[in-house]
């Protein structure tokens, strides 16, 4: 039997597949639930310091080749959320929690509260509309990725991963800017920036006009993004972006991920995607002659 | 996958002075007690139930917000668009069913009291409302079998809720299946009376839905998604729900009362 | 009968489609039979000043949402190139050039060369390394693209489109830099960077490993860079990028293109896609009520 | 759309010198004719014949250049990619078949000699080697009904070309359909004795190839595709080219002479 544990500093997984930000994990039934489907941990929905309702609908689009979405961030507000934190870890569940804010401060105060819980590391989730950037978000510059990271580091004592996007030039050069913060690991990607117009109403599909695109139809930017990572840091590294199976799975792993998230796969393959995929995983392992998964992180760097 | 498709609409029907009914062509499939997500151009997309099913579907909707007000001023050759069928069905099981329905919650349930008449069960349909105008259906559901009615000021019918109405009904008649559609405490009601009794339930729950397809977590109940495991669950499984009937979750993903 | 006749910068096509380079357009009898297929124009392979190899096979593969390539700029030449456009002229065909090379003067040397042999416009391939830049590519730096630009119009005297990358952190930006280079327009987008990996041979797909992504995946990133685009400039946009249908060409164009590119649906669909794609737009632009396909640019602004 | 799957090598049988036949399992089909990209990890995609239908499929593979000789040195075991199966296939008509196959041509024939003899054809093979050891699937052309050889050297059979010795055969008795697979200017020569007696022609031509699946346009000749529209044509296609057997392309897409 292939040994499918894994690490990401310190935090131990009995498998390498974890839920994604934004599916599921706004309240702590959903997460327990997603948990004991056999995901090896839950990312929280990214919560900030108020509650936020989000854009209007519709925020989701089914595409042929992915999902679309623009949901803005809605959430409970951290308050709150303690109440959902709380149910999911009476499941056992291992949960990294997912925050955002307006700044740094904001990031820290947060991460602060969402650490109090009992979450076992922190996610950023840097996509956010960028106060002092017009326009532009946190995640498209170097050295707000790297400041927000150290005031999130300074603030908790749990391991602390920035979850990096695709919509920048050279997506290595965030992750060695986040390495330089103080991150513990690095998630990758969020979703692509992307729209998709109805021609029969002469309108965008999203309230918000522009979304995110995420699903199969991402996979091979994700996987690219972590193998270009993992030649310039030397944290560990979490791929994400159109994972459905063990074999999208090993794509980022052996582009050096030590773990993986889902989430869009939930729509064609329910929760038991978790499940099927780190069987997949263990009998390709397997035939590849591997003992462990983690034997396998990173070969294609070979 | 259930597919998108924009859709002119084909005619209005005023159903009540709060409730329009929508037709338009669709050749999605749909069951009894399944839903849209429906797209209001430049307003909102909602899920509404599909009161009609067939090649000409049809969706009813109560006047309750923006979105549904603007949908009001819509007229035939207007395009929507809709995705769906979306959600799980009633069961069309029983040989005697009560249908216990409130205000809008009609909708859901009127597809389903025609196909177990259809099917020869005989089905009696305790219909609710504020006041006699706002009434609906009770043509289609008295087609269907036999219809009670109850109206809260009495302008109609029984002077009461439709829970109360329907509990006489059960002690005249043995029923082996109620069906319920309606607002929260009306369905709470009704499972409470069916328990008593050992009358199974399938009650069709609403919980404000972003996604409709599973993935965004708005309209959990507990540990399960409205949208994707109901919206129709059996008394029992309501009776595990610590949500129902006294949580609901806001925009926000808030619990705020029910 | 909708009018689906267009035009860009002076070029009139008979229908908003156009072959995309890369597709079929390395001889002449090829693009001559695209034409005839029924496309509005064919855009060239991309030239270069001397013959190249291209990359080692494999360079390119089917993925589930699209496809990812590195065929590595493979081109006999400028030189050699006359035949094949002759031959493609004498089908009739409308020829946009398309022309790459390591700096502004190759640039400017093969455009001259490629307008001499009778082409209606010259396409800028802006996709490729950049002599300067270590390791970038001259589509990722606005100062290039401007003054490539600039040396090709100052060089040729017919319109000239620069084809801009999505490898970007803000296309629209490097729009409005072709655009104060004198672009007489804009083609967007090319691939966009990706990488596949076979788990099984715990290598990478592509004998270069990394490849651009093609096809229905990167459809929505395609519309919402039109889209913004065409928010920041006033000359004409060509959208290109998972165009495969009728409806697919109208996402474009209500986005703000005056025209589109098709690739990789020639693998499902054969040179008949074209001709599917004039039909279903002419249709769907009926029932939406418009007597032509100019009315239709842009309306998804509205 | 064909599928890529990664497959290990089950057997490798040494056909000639230079020749060797890779077997491994695949259940993607493929007619007599057909290829597929054969993906040599660390070395190249190429195309190769499918030398061997049924569910453990061969391809038999001449040792030219870097790649080949690399996988020469494969073992059982060793994985390598195949997608597909692509182009289009030997049309299995005649009642008299004659084959003519040169050095490693005889791949892409062998499994429509096999097919038409299955079907009642009688089917004669000329065979062609620069020497006899060369000399390739003598065996299996006998099994499926007569076989004639040709040897440059005269090592073994007729001294010179097949299609010198394949124009004595057609003298001799009357064929109603000629297949034939080799260098371009021997299938050449095939098609015009051919031609002058009437006799319908198909001929396998190679060309270098990138995508196999028709987009690239490496593999063009004239205005058609040696991956999609081909690579099996008709003596009137061949006679329309100005490229067939004057004109290649290289890796850049050079015309060359052929
Ligand atoms: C499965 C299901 C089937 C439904 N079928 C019908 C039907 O057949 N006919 C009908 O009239 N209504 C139906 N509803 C309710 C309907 O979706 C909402 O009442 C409607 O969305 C209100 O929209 P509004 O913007 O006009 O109101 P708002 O002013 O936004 O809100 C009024 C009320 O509607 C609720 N609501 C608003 N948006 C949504 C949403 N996206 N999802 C769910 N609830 C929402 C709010 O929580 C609030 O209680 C159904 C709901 C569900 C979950
Ligand atoms: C449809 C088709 C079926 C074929 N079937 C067989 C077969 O069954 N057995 C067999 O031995 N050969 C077959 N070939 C030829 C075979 O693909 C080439 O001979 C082989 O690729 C040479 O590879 P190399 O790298 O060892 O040689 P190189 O040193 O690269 O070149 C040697 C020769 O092979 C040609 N060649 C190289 N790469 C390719 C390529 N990607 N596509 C086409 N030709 C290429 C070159 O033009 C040159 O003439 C087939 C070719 C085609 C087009
Ligand atoms: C509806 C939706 C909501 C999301 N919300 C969040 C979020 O709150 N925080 C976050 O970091 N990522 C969010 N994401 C991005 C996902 O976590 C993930 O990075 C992306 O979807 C790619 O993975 P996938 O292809 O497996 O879905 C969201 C994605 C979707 C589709
Ligand atoms: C195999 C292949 C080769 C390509 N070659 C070129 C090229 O030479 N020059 C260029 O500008 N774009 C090239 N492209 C990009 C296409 O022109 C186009 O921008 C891209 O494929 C997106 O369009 P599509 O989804 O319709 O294929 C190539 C794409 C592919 C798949
Ligand atoms: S509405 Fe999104 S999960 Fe149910
Ligand atoms: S090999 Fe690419 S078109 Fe034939």
């Amino acid at each position: 039997m292939v040994d499918l544990r894994t690490e990401i500093a310190g935090v131990r997984l009995r498998n390498p597949t974890m839920l994604a930000s934004g599916f599921l994990d706004e309240t702590g039934g959903s997460m327990a639930r997603v948990y004991e489907a056999g995901a090896g941990a839950v990312v929280t929905k990214s919560i900030g310091p108020k509650p936020r309702e989000g854009y209007p609908n519709p925020t989701i689009v089914e595409l042929d080749a992915g999902l679309l979405n623009a949901v803005g961030l809605p959430n409970p507000g951290i308050v709150e959320y303690e109440h959902e934190v709380k149910r999911a870890k009476k499941a056992g569940a291992v949960i990294i929690g997912s925050v955002f804010g307006k700044d740094a401060d904001e990031y820290a105060g947060v991460a602060t509260k969402m650490a109090s819980y009992g979450v076992q590391a922190i996610e950023l989730n840097l996509s956010c509309p960028h106060a002092k950037g017009l326009g532009t978000e946190i995640a498209e510059d170097e050295a707000a990725v790297r400041d927000f990271t150290r005031a999130v580091k300074d603030a908790v004592s749990l391991p602390v991963f920035p979850k990096l996007s695709p919509n920048v030039q050279d997506i290595a050069s965030f992750a060695v800017a986040a390495e330089e913060g103080g991150a513990d690991g690095i998630v990758a990607i969020n979703t692509v920036k992307a729209m998709a117009i109805v021609p029969e109403l002469k309108m965008p599909f999203l309230a918000n006009k522009f979304g995110g695109l995420s699903g199969p139809a991402i996979r091979p930017i994700g996987v690219r993004a972590v193998y270009d990572i993992c030649e310039k840091v030397h944290i560990p590294v979490v791929g994400v972006g159109g994972i459905g199976s063990g074999r999208d799975a090993l794509e980022y792993i052996m582009a050096g991920a030590c773990a993986v998230q889902v989430g869009t796969a939930i729509i064609p393959k329910g929760l038991a995607v978790f499940d099927e995929i780190v069987k997949e995983m263990g009998s390709l392992l397997e035939e590849a002659g591997f003992a462990s998964v983690s034997e396998a992180i990173g070969v294609a760097h070979a | 996958m259930p597919k998108f498709e924009v859709v002119p609409i084909l005619e209005l029907v005023r159903e009540t002075p709060t409730t329009m009914t929508y037709r338009f062509r669709g050749d999605f499939g749909g069951q009894p007690g399944q839903f849209l997500m429906v797209w209001i151009p430049r307003y909102d997309e909602l899920p509404m139930a599909i009161s009609y099913l067939g090649a000409v579907k049809g969706i009813t909707v109560h006047d309750y917000g923006d979105a549904t007000h603007a949908f009001a001023t819509f007229s035939a050759g207007d395009r929507i668009g809709v995705r769906g069928p979306y959600g799980n069905a009633f069961r069309l099981e029983g040989e005697k069913v009560l249908a216990v329905g409130g205000g809008s919650g009609m909708a859901s349930m009127i597809a389903a009291i025609e196909a177990l008449a259809q099917q020869g069960a005989r089905v009696v349909t305790a219909v609710g409302a504020k006041t006699a105008a706002e009434l609906l259906f009770v043509e289609r559901a008295n087609s269907a079998g036999e219809v009670h009615i109850a109206t809260d000021d009495g302008s109609r019918g029984f002077a009461g809720f439709a829970p109360a109405l329907a509990e006489k009904l059960v002690d005249r008649e043995k029923f082996d299946q109620i069906l319920t559609c309606g607002p929260e405490r009306m369905m709470k009601a009704v499972v409470d009376f069916a328990k008593k009794r050992d009358i199974p339930v399938q009650a069709s729950v609403e919980r404000y839905m972003k996604c409709g397809i599973g993935i965004c977590d708005a309209c959990s109940l507990d540990d399960q998604l409205v949208c994707l495991d109901g919206p129709i669950f059996t008394a029992e499984q309501l009776a595990q729900f610590e949500e129902f009937g006294n949580f609901r979750r806001d925009k926000s993903g808030r619990r705020v009362p029910a």
